[in-house]
């Protein structure tokens, strides 16, 4: 263990994919990920890594899947325009079951938008914003410690599961300092990978990383296998935290920024008596729809809080599956919701039912 | 005769303009600020000025008009 | 006494966003007096990059698009041969034109696109805080190259006006400054002779403009533009490096 | 109940509004407190408004973003105009006098005016009017002790600029010591 | 109305959008919606229209947003992976509200994939492969006569509400020829574009083309405008299909090729005394949920059929919100399911019961 | 009796899926005999394309990757860089480098990163049926052509080594071809430079191939290799147009 | 019930397979019929195997697909052993013997032998084997008229190249008369 | 004396081989036909052959070995 810094998120998640092993970024500047790309441009060089500022954002893409065909722990970071700009890559990077680390730091949208925070890239993340049938495990920390343990896990699940992994902030996570901690017995690198394009050394067959197949019946194998191993993934790796959930009548759904701030809420509203509780989920994709639907044979109704229009409460409504209602609240384009929002916006919903 | 006139609250300080006039009577106010927050340039000796429109030309703010 | 120098009238009567002392600004002013020139405002469309200049659309009076980051040149083309009776000019910044805006600009010359690129090199990122550029000198120090930009790792910076005169559909390709009065009369002359071609249908014509950005260089306006002159200009010499009109007379 | 200090510190970019959160977030961590650091950002990063949202608190931080603070630091006029009403009833407001010419209106909570710009000006560190609002601060409000922001500091200035930290604290302790 | 002739899929829309008025064209080559393009280079030029052959499909996209704004009609195809790299450019001209037509032959995936028909960009047409809270009207076709009838409606509905259309399609209906008539009292252009950048002609304030808003209280409140608009159309152009489905215990949910599949599966169970209708999205977004919702009611169970690995059954399983079982049957990477696995898998649903 | 030519031991041995008399088959050879003379092949990765070239990936016997259309220096760069020690190179159509990879190319260039780029100019897309090419000769017809390549909306085939000669870090750039077999050889050695060079560390080199699509020219292979000789050839100079070792001795 | 026609056109690429199916295809629609006509495609495009769907129905056509086809026309040996099994019981399968030098071996199906490429080669029309198929095509099953088909062919043929039209139907004329 | 052979299963039929060889002695095969369904490159007077290897150099298809 190393000792506590304070640490802004963006930084965080630079310093602890370094810590895991990760030599490699490929990148562009954007806002509000900047800090990443700065740390890295900065510290990569003493630790013989590279940082490499790309052309564009597709470029660098492109480069991740070149360097995590060669075996490479291998990240790029970007925010949500560019995040775009790269779909036609990661769905080949999951096409070639490569493993690779992409972090959104999400901002307003569509189109260039704003900069401040925003959740409106769920969709993208969990549903492919590329194209074919393919997913990521898509990571959503809601502090700069979570972001630290989450990049390390990050670059672990990649390797283990051979697919690329999405960590999701915002430009508020990834600007604001809190205490974190290095667990220094994690990370430190890549395992064999004998799949990967080093050189036969004259020692092996030739390796070949590709996602086209033209027969479709071997394609289609090829992508049911795939999705066995989503299977797999579903099972064992979903991830998530319940806060006052256990008795709780009212179940609000939120992850990173929001459920920060439906934490505060749910302080309040306990205070006052209303039997709230949060589930966060941690794991975008794999989504814990077992925990909702857990959740909603006790639970009177939910209330999905997000920073878009409304994308996670289709995951919500999904699990909880007409049981009982499900409710949305919504701000975006930057805008953050307060405590007050979701208080009032729980009463309403309880009517005076604490 | 000539005449520069600064529209004095797009002005921001930069200096720019005193270093290309050929009078060297464009200056930096030092006492005024203006609202937004800068010393703005100004030319003080008038008759000096030959309505070059050098201090005019490389303004990045169109601040300056210029009459002869 | 008569005016001698005012605001263009298709310069709109804002305050330009720019940090003080940014050349941004002379450059915007110039094109619009260009456009008063010409007198074509009322048939001109504009297209603002995403960089420090993202807010052009606010700075000039004629029509304006704002396109998706390095895009500039393919949304022009979208709009001119939408009308091509417009007259259509990007605004574009060496990160937007020169980076990931690469294809959209060797490609809308080598099709001789009839527009007007005007290319702002201040050898910078100045938007988002100052990260290296395509035209980043070597050695020099930015926010993606803390150590200085190192050949081996990070190249070597482009020159946009020596490629692009390569290219059989570009018309014309200017480097000019707007370090003093006499190289900003200058640019405004390539400017000017840049929407006189498109008027005449000659094609693409592109006028990149050595910039400073004094921010992200972290020096004042006044030294910023000693360091344009002397580290800028001996990589990225002024002239013309491709002009049909004089291809034409030979 | 938890004790939990929630301060916004307010006022132009270049008056050290975030370095002072930080330090103050470096304090509480080392003094085994939950802390938050949260900085406005934005297209007006240079010039403008600056502000950061710093949390000291015994118990996990939910949200950093502070909507009712229980301290204010106002660096200049627009920021108290902007906070003065988010406070809690009973919070504490620290002024810089020098630079903010109107009173606070608020009647229900405490209020400290510091000349802190024309103080700095006189000890000849003109930037340094964010450490003299922090000195008053801590002998004011029951956030942190003196000690712990002087840990605090000690760890956001880089051991290279230890000149630079002699510098810091005389202007904290010029605020500590500052009497109206 | 003209004669009766025999097209290709791809070749009706090229035709139908140039009736429709669309005299703008830009795309990038890409199997199989090759012979679109095609068709475009030969006749656009006989009607002073444009085809213009992109560098990119990048480009191809911002060609259409800046003619888009120029207040042209215009359109671009392409196939899946050339649809992925066009997401940052599809969230700017949503954020933009501009009008225009996307054709997506989709192909198998992800990566390079196959070029065999595929639905497995189904996700991303209709939850925004691109950032940000914003949406496409999808239309899915499934025969040739509405390839062109829906390429006149995604005209008109473009303008209409001033967002992207998308129409999806597949190889196998591309390149299927059918009997095709044009109704050519439909078409024939655009209507005044009071917002579009033609020129002030110094008659009128300048327009501007633009979608961003760095104010997170602006760009908020023009996305929930924006989000009112979508609520419109979601009320106003829901359009489907039922094929027997009135007295059906059990209905297939498929669109486009697999719907025409379902069909023939029907037909055969229908013979045999099973009572199974079909509901055949046409909008895929807006998506048909009442129709859907309603039929549960009376339904037994429902059994989505897709090209994919499953993705419209989401929104099958969402619409139906838990009341009767909803199942899945999919091919994938280019297999096409045959009207016997379809048989067989209602079989086993409904068990013996007829 | 000796052997004096037979297959090369890294071209593996099944049967290549181009068209009858498709000189990507030679230039498959070619690449495949300089990586048995360097004796390289167990350090080698190969970058396949989005072309008719896209099955390269079963072709050489060394380590492959199949990279997304146009993206080839890119995806070799990242391998690279994941490894210097090993040889990379891409192998590109003049769609895949030229239209949609052009940002990869010019910046893969200006990095100079350390690889070598086998570039296929057949003047057309082969393997989507026929399409105009940036390499396309004016009046051409093609797919998207019918009526011939017209400069006026279709703009100006691109030469692709005399642009990117223009770039700095650009270590050596040769036009070759293999109509004939005087020429094979020439395009052999200059392969051969382009691997030395990166064995070298001397940075970016790019071997142009002018090659044929009988197929999608309608021509038969041998009236192929005619029309690349009188139509190609004239627009497209054989020869050096960059070359930093020849620089270094001047 | 609807009388429908579903046929398989399979064989080499080159063989004219995707015109002789749009011939049929052209002749249902211009006897008012519906009709739909779908080719295989691939990466095989040139050279390798082709083939077609064609439907002619009195009702409306739901899946272009044909998987289990009343009618078949192989033109190639791969092409007979790839759909063999999947013709109806009852259907009919029309074999070009000059390029199958094998039998049918279902013995639920009605055949045909008609060494068609080599009487298209002694008309000196080698391309047009697809035209001798077709005729006898007509001649035997009940899918469509030989009026209906020289019909669709006056439509297949551009109005241009008439002498084109007038070898076709030499053609079809020439599997339509052939008797083994 | 020389000799070449042909893999001639993976011969496609080109013709290119036979337009280089400077003895005009590679021809193509009138009635044989390989696997692939093309008429092969032969050499019938093989004698003739010099071993200049101008025809496996040519060769798309790696079809030619040649020994001297
Ligand atoms: C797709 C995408 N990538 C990255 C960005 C972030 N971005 C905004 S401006 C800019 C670069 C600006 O530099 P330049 O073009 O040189 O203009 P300058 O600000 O120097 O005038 C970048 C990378 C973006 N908005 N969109
Ligand atoms: C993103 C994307 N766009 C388009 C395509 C379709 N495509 C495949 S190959 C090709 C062009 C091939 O031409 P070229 O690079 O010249 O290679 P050649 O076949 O001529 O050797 C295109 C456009 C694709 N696969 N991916
Ligand atoms: S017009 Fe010329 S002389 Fe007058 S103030 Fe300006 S620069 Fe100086
Ligand atoms: S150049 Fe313009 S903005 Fe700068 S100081 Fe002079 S008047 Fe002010
Ligand atoms: S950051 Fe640089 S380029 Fe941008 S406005 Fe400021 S000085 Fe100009
Ligand atoms: S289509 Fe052209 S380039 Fe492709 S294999 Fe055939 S001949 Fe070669
Ligand atoms: S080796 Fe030379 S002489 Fe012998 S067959 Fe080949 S080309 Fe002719
Ligand atoms: S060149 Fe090769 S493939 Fe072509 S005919 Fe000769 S041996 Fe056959
Ligand atoms: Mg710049
Ligand atoms: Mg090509």
């Amino acid at each position: 263990m190393s000792d506590k810094v304070l640490m802004k998120g963006n930084e965080a998640i630079a310093e602890a994919a370094m810590r895991a092993g990760c030599r490699h970024f490929f990148g562009y500047p954007i806002t509000p990920q900047t800090e990443l790309a700065a740390y890295m441009a900065k510290k990569m060089p003493k630790v013989g890594g590279l940082f490499l500022q790309a052309e564009s954002e597709v470029a660098a893409i492109n480069m991740v899947y070149g360097a995590a065909g060669a075996g490479v722990r291998v990240m790029t970071s970007s925010s949500s325009p560019g995040i775009s700009l790269k779909q036609e890559g990661i769905s080949y990077i999951a096409g070639a079951d490569l493993p690779c680390l992409i972090v959104n730091i999400v901002r307003g949208g569509p189109g260039l938008g704003g900069i401040q925070p925003a959740q409106s890239d769920y969709f993208q993340a969990t549903r492919g914003g590329g194209h074919g049938d393919y997913r990521l495990i898509v990571l959503a920390p809601s502090s700069v410690q979570e972001m630290v343990d989450l990049t390390y896990l990050a670059f672990d699940l990649g390797d283990k599961y051979r697919m690329p992994v999405m960590i999701i902030g915002d430009g508020m996570l990834g600007q604001m300092m809190e205490p974190v901690v290095f667990d220094d017995t994690k990370g430190g690198g890549t395992g064999e990978k004998a799949w990967a394009t080093t050189g036969t050394r004259m020692a092996r067959k030739r390796n070949i990383i590709n996602s086209l197949y033209i027969t479709p019946e071997e394609l289609e194998k090829l992508v049911w296998e795939r999705e066995k191993k989503y299977d797999t993934v579903r099972a064992a790796e979903v991830r998530f935290e319940q806060y006052a959930a256990g008795d709780a009548e009212y179940i609000i759904a939120a992850y990173g920024t929001t459920a920060r701030i439906a934490k505060n809420a749910i302080d309040t509203l306990r205070r006052e008596g209303y039997k709230v509780g949060l589930i966060r989920p941690i794991t975008l994709w794999p989504f814990p729809n077992e925990a909702f639907s857990r959740a909603a044979k006790t639970a009177k109704a939910f209330l999905t809080v997000e920073m878009s229009t409304g994308q996670m409460v289709e995951d919500v409504r999904l699990s909880v599956d007409g049981k009982v209602p499900v409710h949305f609240y919504g701000r975006t384009g930057g805008m953050v919701p307060s405590p007050a929002e979701i208080i009032e916006k729980i009463k309403s919903i309880a009517g005076g039912d604490k | 005769m000539a005449k520069v006139t600064f529209l004095e609250d797009r002005c921001k300080g930069c200096e720019l303009c005193t270093t290309v006039c050929p009078k060297k009577i464009v200056v930096m106010s030092k006492h005024r600020m203006n609202a937004k927050g800068f010393h703005p340039a100004e030319v003080l000796e008038m008759d000096k000025c030959i309505g070059c429109a050098f201090c005019a030309t490389i303004c990045p703010d169109a601040v300056i008009t210029v009459e002869k | 006494m008569a005016i001698v120098f005012e605001r263009p009238k298709s310069l709109s009567d804002v305050t330009l966003h720019y940090c003080p002392g940014c050349t941004h600004g002379i450059i915007h002013r110039l094109i619009a007096e260009v456009i008063d020139e010409l007198d074509i405002e009322g048939k001109t469309i504009g297209v603002a990059p995403v960089g420090c200049s993202v807010f052009a659309y606010n700075y000039f009076n004629c029509d304006m698009q704002e396109a998706a980051h390095g895009r500039a040149p393919a949304v022009a083309t979208g709009i001119k041969r939408a009308d091509p009776g417009n007259i259509v000019f990007t605004y574009q910044g060496d990160g937007d034109l020169a980076a990931i805006g690469t294809a959209e600009t060797v490609h809308a010359a080598a099709r001789s696109e009839n527009i007007t690129v005007i290319f702002v090199n201040n050898a910078i990122y100045g938007m988002t805080g100052g990260q290296m550029a395509p035209t980043s000198l070597v050695g020099q120090v930015t926010q993606t190259s803390p150590y200085g930009r190192k050949t081996e790792t990070q190249g070597y910076p482009l020159k946009v006006c020596e490629t692009l005169a390569t290219i059989q559909g570009t018309a014309y390709a200017e480097r000019v400054s707007v370090d003093d009065v006499k190289n900003i009369k200058k640019a405004k002359a390539a400017i000017k002779k840049a929407f006189e071609n498109q008027l005449a249908g000659r094609g693409f014509s592109i006028v990149e403009v050595l910039s400073t950005c004094p921010t992200n260089w972290g020096l004042s306006p006044v030294e910023a533009l000693g360091w344009l002159r002397e580290n800028m200009m001996p990589h990225y010499p002024l002239g013309i490096y491709k002009d049909i009109t004089k291809e034409e007379k030979k | 109940m938890n004790q939990t200090s929630e301060l916004i510190i307010a006022g132009f970019g270049g008056q050290g509004i975030l370095f002072a959160g930080k330090v103050l977030a470096y304090g509480g961590m080392l003094a085994a407190k939950e802390v938050s650091w949260l900085p406005s950002y934005g297209p007006e990063m240079r010039g403008g408004t600056a502000n950061c949202h710093v949390i000291v608190s015994d118990a996990p931080v939910s949200s950093p973003i502070i909507t009712n603070p229980t301290l204010l630091i106002a660096m200049n006029k627009p920021s108290l105009d902007k906070f003065e009403d988010a406070l809690v009833p009973g919070g504490m407001v620290f002024v810089d006098s020098t630079l903010i010419d109107r009173q606070v209106k608020r009647s229900d909570v405490r209020v400290h005016y510091i000349p802190a710009t024309q103080l700095a000006q006189d000890m000849n560190a003109p930037k340094l009017a964010n450490m003299i609002m922090l000195g008053k601060l801590i002998a004011e409000a029951d956030m942190l002790t003196y000690d712990e922001v002087k840990t605090g500091l000690g760890k956001s200035v880089p051991s290279s600029k230890q000149d630079l930290l002699a510098l810091n604290l005389k202007a904290i302790n010029a605020g500590y010591g500052y009497k109206a």
